[in-house]
């Protein structure tokens, strides 16, 4: 165990990959350099050939990462911000995500399209979206989302081990956040959740960034015996249903916390998921803590409004068990 | 630039390979055409009728492990590319046994196997994708190459130029080859594009030609030298080879489409042109081989559709239960 | 009243529009000669100027939408297929929804997105997806979705006259089908659901072409004793979730029926709105018929077995009620 | 092409005029530069300093209802198009009483009133909507233009091409100003972009010039001609600006980036080509003003500057009820 910064796990975890695997490649652009730091030093010790920086061009680039990868190549396409993913969404929307499937298994993709996103650093709404619901509803393209240092480098190795497209997506500004990291190659099989806060009155499952601020509010509501059970998906395709489905079938409450836009949010999905698959167990209704149907603002107190936080998320569950706070409520 | 003669250098059995190739081809779009007006296919299909010395002039010279990526029109470079003619045919039939095993069809026939990507529903989409597989081979270091087959609507796309650029940077050994065919769905060249296709390759700087698409010579030396520049190494080259499409952009358009874009004097015009009578009076002049030749080639090729729609007629329709996770995900 | 086909009450829609406001302009690939019909004719009615064949050129395309909404135009800009505007995108989802709200209002932008969405037609995976769920979560968009000839002129007038970005999706292979259309100029209030058969067993919501199978699965059902509340939203942005939540509240039951691929779909949220506000009448699980995972695939079979369909929403809405059918189960 | 003396043309009023205006731009940015590095503003800030003569050259001769759209670093365009010093320092600060009430920001400042779409944040986006705008302009048959500001970087998006060749076509009213200031982020140009970005034009038949964007007089006149060649139907031109970028892409990068991109020589040199003091020079060889009334230029500026600041300190912050269906819908 060792106390890393996120993009120091991520860094470090593209570095073992590459110096194991001749065949993983990373470019996008600027990953020379590195606007993030995630990729700082890859050229240096895996050759320029291996680490590229690109013009700025995404449709091109994203389809170059379906090329290479169909020719044999593990792909890491760097992206930088998720908004800009819209700019080449042909190539992940309507090639990464369906090449395999139309010709019918002939190859497979492995490529890994990796950004920050989401909001709070006022970078307003271009380079704050969460967009994670849309990678999920084309079908073919997996979706990381790591919300610790650990599971960054976790799921960045499975995610370049994995033969298929997925979409790697760290929570903008949480890249300087530290946490233990264990040593040797952390790994965590995409599919898998993680419980991270234990209890029996109501789960909680938060996707990506929305970890942290829930997992404050497991904590404080446990000191009010209210007791959360705190579920992180780590990744939302292939989404851990059987592990939400067991704890909401316990507590029978279902609380949902994700950062994207809420119409047809990730967060819909898994209350649907619920409200089909253990709906005898619930007690009460399913909701959503996310972010209203607008566009990010760049002003701090009105993009802080939008987003959820410890408050917001208590005052739900809170709400949703008829426990009133006596301060905070 | 012109062929001058240079033809000279190809063997007879070459040359009757070529033949062989671009009738082969057309026959089986001819067929395929008939299925679709007479409501056989599932789906629709653009028929590459016309520009058969294009892919064939390109893609006898291609070894297996170089790739190409196509367009909608996709069928002639499957086939030039060496994809087999019975795959083809039923997975255009919607069959369990067509190269895609029925899940991708017509615009997504694809044989990796044979280094080629696929035909694609997206306009332009294989300029990038070719792109990347270029990279590859240059990481590869195996002297493969990458070529990409787009029309002039696609040149439209902004993707190409950002190929160029990436690829003259890199000095990628890609091939785009614009098949300009005159239209761009319905609109005819000049209403929608603007100046030379060739002449998008120079502020790049790559290499650039604008050949005649309709004579094969031509096409493979042009192509020759392209191959032979990526290969060692001097990056991308961009050829726009001129011919023209005799069919409509889809088979069965002049049912729906409430008017004409070109007419019927154009079309008769054009058709002067065809690559394969071309052909087949050049290898007759240069006494390459006999009338009686070609007919026993257009025989073998004629049974040989014959059995493709044989095969695939009596081939099954997928079994639902066939799709799902193992191809969505490997 | 007149009998017509959807892609003629488009067409006669867009002409009656254009005739009365000078400042509608239209534009797209091949808008004159018209692939699908709904443009034909326009431009020699019009002029040149007003309807303007595209070159292959959709990034460009869909950004020139949105300067020329910014300068003053009514702007129809056709993207042919829904999947095209992948292609497209980043004028879409970064721009189009989101320039009003960035600049507090300063300007709206009259644009209608129109396309041909879905599968039915073995057009395979790249001219086959239902991608509403995606514009939903973009926040800025509305999304009118038309499943009779009357809702396609209803809709499409009210998306014109529309001063926001709207999503206009045409189920592909549907133009050819007939129904009544009012005289005169009919116009549909976005956000105002329709019920298209009355019931009190259950609840089903219907999105698009699958207003169109849920119908007669209802009516079927109905010589069975079943009855079934019919809802077509019409538009998902804005979503009428008064008349789906008031349906809910009397039936108790829910089924939603979507073209989207599950995950993120459009079923999905409207199954989450009323696990959250109407859950106290809720009698039996939520139920969503949708699209698998998958991508669309070519051979009828296939594609048959992964849409929804007459016979998989009568069985969904006889299981829920525990009452199989004698044949068809 | 070389200004040659022309600026005789020029009042004394319309030079200093000129100078007041690349001096407003100098004074924001350096002003909002400290501040951002001070931590005071809520989010990133990409500076104009160096580029101002470009700014000022064209917008001077735009009319209110010319439309121009610019990039994430607009604060300059702007200000050049006349929006307004205390709405834009207010904005960037995030205060309610900003231009886009705090809901946009540095990357998003725009004034519809006087023909500002805005910038943006996205590298490319403003050349398809500012080729929306002339699309507009040209149905409006007013004469106005549309003026797309971007960088050598986004020379690169294919939409460049794209926007070439339909304006070409449709002889948009319409110019695409490439400010060529060496880098694409931390990318130097050679290392991304092939080629010359105003050879660009070539192929699709567009007008094309190449200038020292650091002199304003030239950028004015080949502006000019360009404005001329759009209000009568001419179609588009692209101009290539070279410039320079003297602060770093975003203010602050020296505190996370690991390593340089260019060297501390280079960037010395490069400020000699300071387009301000060089046309302060020339006013004054000229005899067109005194150094006292450019000091009093200054201190106008200054004190404008020093305004908008107080101003936007003593600006409420946006407060969160005042955000929402409102601003997103009409
Ligand atoms: C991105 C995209 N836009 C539009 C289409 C519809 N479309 C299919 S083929 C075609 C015309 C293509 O013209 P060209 O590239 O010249 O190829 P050709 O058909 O002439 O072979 C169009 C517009 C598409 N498939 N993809
Ligand atoms: C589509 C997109 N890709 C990448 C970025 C990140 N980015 C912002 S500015 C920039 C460099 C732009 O270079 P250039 O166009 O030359 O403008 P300059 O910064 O030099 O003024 C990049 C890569 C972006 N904002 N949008
Ligand atoms: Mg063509
Ligand atoms: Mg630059």
């Amino acid at each position: 165990m060792a106390k890393k910064r996120m993009i120091q796990a991520i860094n470090e975890t593209l570095d073992s990959e590459m110096a194991k695997d001749p065949k993983i490649v990373l470019f996008g652009e600027d990953v020379e350099i590195s606007l993030f730091g995630d990729t700082v030093g890859l050229k240096d010790k895996h050759g320029a050939h291996r680490v590229r920086n690109m013009p700025i061009s995404e449709t091109v680039m994203s389809g170059m990462a379906v090329g290479a990868a169909a020719a044999g190549y593990k792909v890491v396409c760097h992206m930088m911000f998720g908004n800009f993913m819209y700019t080449g969404f042909d190539s992940i929307a309507n090639q990464a995500s369906k090449l395999r499937y139309m010709t019918a298994g002939q190859i497979s993709l492995p490529i890994v399209y990796m950004s920050v996103f989401g909001g709070g650093r006022s970078a307003a709404a271009q380079h704050s979206d969460a967009m994670h619901p849309m990678f999920m509803n084309l079908g073919g393209i997996k979706v990381a989302l790591p919300a610790t240092p650990a599971d960054a480098a976790g799921l960045l190795r499975a995610s370049i081990h994995d033969p298929n497209p997925v979409v790697f997506l760290q929570a903008a500004g949480r890249g300087g956040e530290s946490g233990e990291v264990p040593d040797g190659e952390v790994i965590f099989e995409l599919g898998k959740a993680a419980t991270v806060h234990d209890g029996d009155d109501v789960t909680m499952v938060a996707i990506g960034a929305m970890v942290r601020p829930a997992l404050r509010a497991a904590k404080r509501l446990a000191e009010d015996g209210i007791g959360v059970d705190l579920i992180d998906p780590r990744t939302m395709v292939p989404l851990d249903t059987e592990a939400i489905l067991s704890s909401v079938r316990r507590t029978g409450r279902l609380v949902v916390v994700d950062e994207a836009r809420d119409l047809c949010s990730a967060a819909s999905h898994v209350a649907a998921v619920c409200a089909d698959q253990c709906f005898e167990a619930l007690k009460a209704p399913i909701k959503r803590v996310t972010v209203p149907d607008l566009a990010m603002p760049y002003s701090p107190p009105l993009e802080k409004a939008l987003l959820p936080n410890e408050g917001s998320i208590s005052a739900t569950v809170r709400d949703l068990l008829g426990k009133p706070a006596g301060v905070e409520a | 630039m012109t062929s001058s003669g240079a033809d000279t250098n190809f063997s007879n059995e070459q040359m009757l390979g070529f033949y062989r190739d671009m009738l082969r081809i057309r026959r089986v779009e001819e067929q395929l055409g008939k299925d679709s007006l007479a409501g056989n296919l599932p789906g629709a299909v653009h028929l590459y009728i016309g520009q058969e010395a294009v892919g064939v002039g390109i893609c006898s010279q291609l070894r297996d492990d170089d790739w190409i990526a196509s367009n909608h029109r996709g069928h002639g470079h499957f086939l030039a590319k060496g994809g087999d003619t019975k795959l083809l045919v039923a997975e255009v039939y919607g069959r369990k046994t067509g190269i895609c095993r029925g899940h991708g069809g017509s615009m997504h026939v694809a044989d990796f196997s044979k280094g080629i990507i696929g035909a694609n529903g997206i306009v332009g989409a294989g300029i990038s994708i070719t792109t990347g597989a270029a990279w590859a081979a240059q990481l590869d270091g195996n002297g493969a190459v990458g070529v990409a087959f787009f029309g002039d609507g696609a040149a439209n796309q902004g993707v190409l130029c950002e190929a160029l650029n990436v690829s003259t940077l890199w000095k990628l050994p890609v091939i785009f080859v614009c098949e300009n065919n005159g239209f761009s769905e319905f609109s005819p060249y000049s209403t929608v594009t603007s100046g030379s296709i060739a002449d998008r390759a120079k502020p790049y700087g790559a290499a650039h030609e604008t050949i005649d698409g309709n004579d094969l010579i031509e096409v493979w030396q042009c192509a020759a030298r392209a191959i032979r520049r990526a290969r060692d190494g001097k990056g991308p080259t961009l050829i726009e080879a001129r011919t023209y499409r005799h069919s409509g952009h889809v088979v069965g358009e002049h049912t729906f489409l409430s008017g004409t874009y070109r007419s019927e004097e154009e079309v008769e015009q054009k058709k002067a042109g065809d690559p394969i009578p071309a052909f087949a009076k050049r290898i007759l002049e240069a006494g390459q081989a006999s009338q009686a030749d070609l007919d026993r080639i257009d025989a073998e090729i004629t049974a040989e559709v014959a059995e493709a729609v044989a095969f695939a007629e009596e081939s099954p329709y997928p079994d639902p239960a066939d799709q799902g996770a193992g191809y969505m995900f490997a």
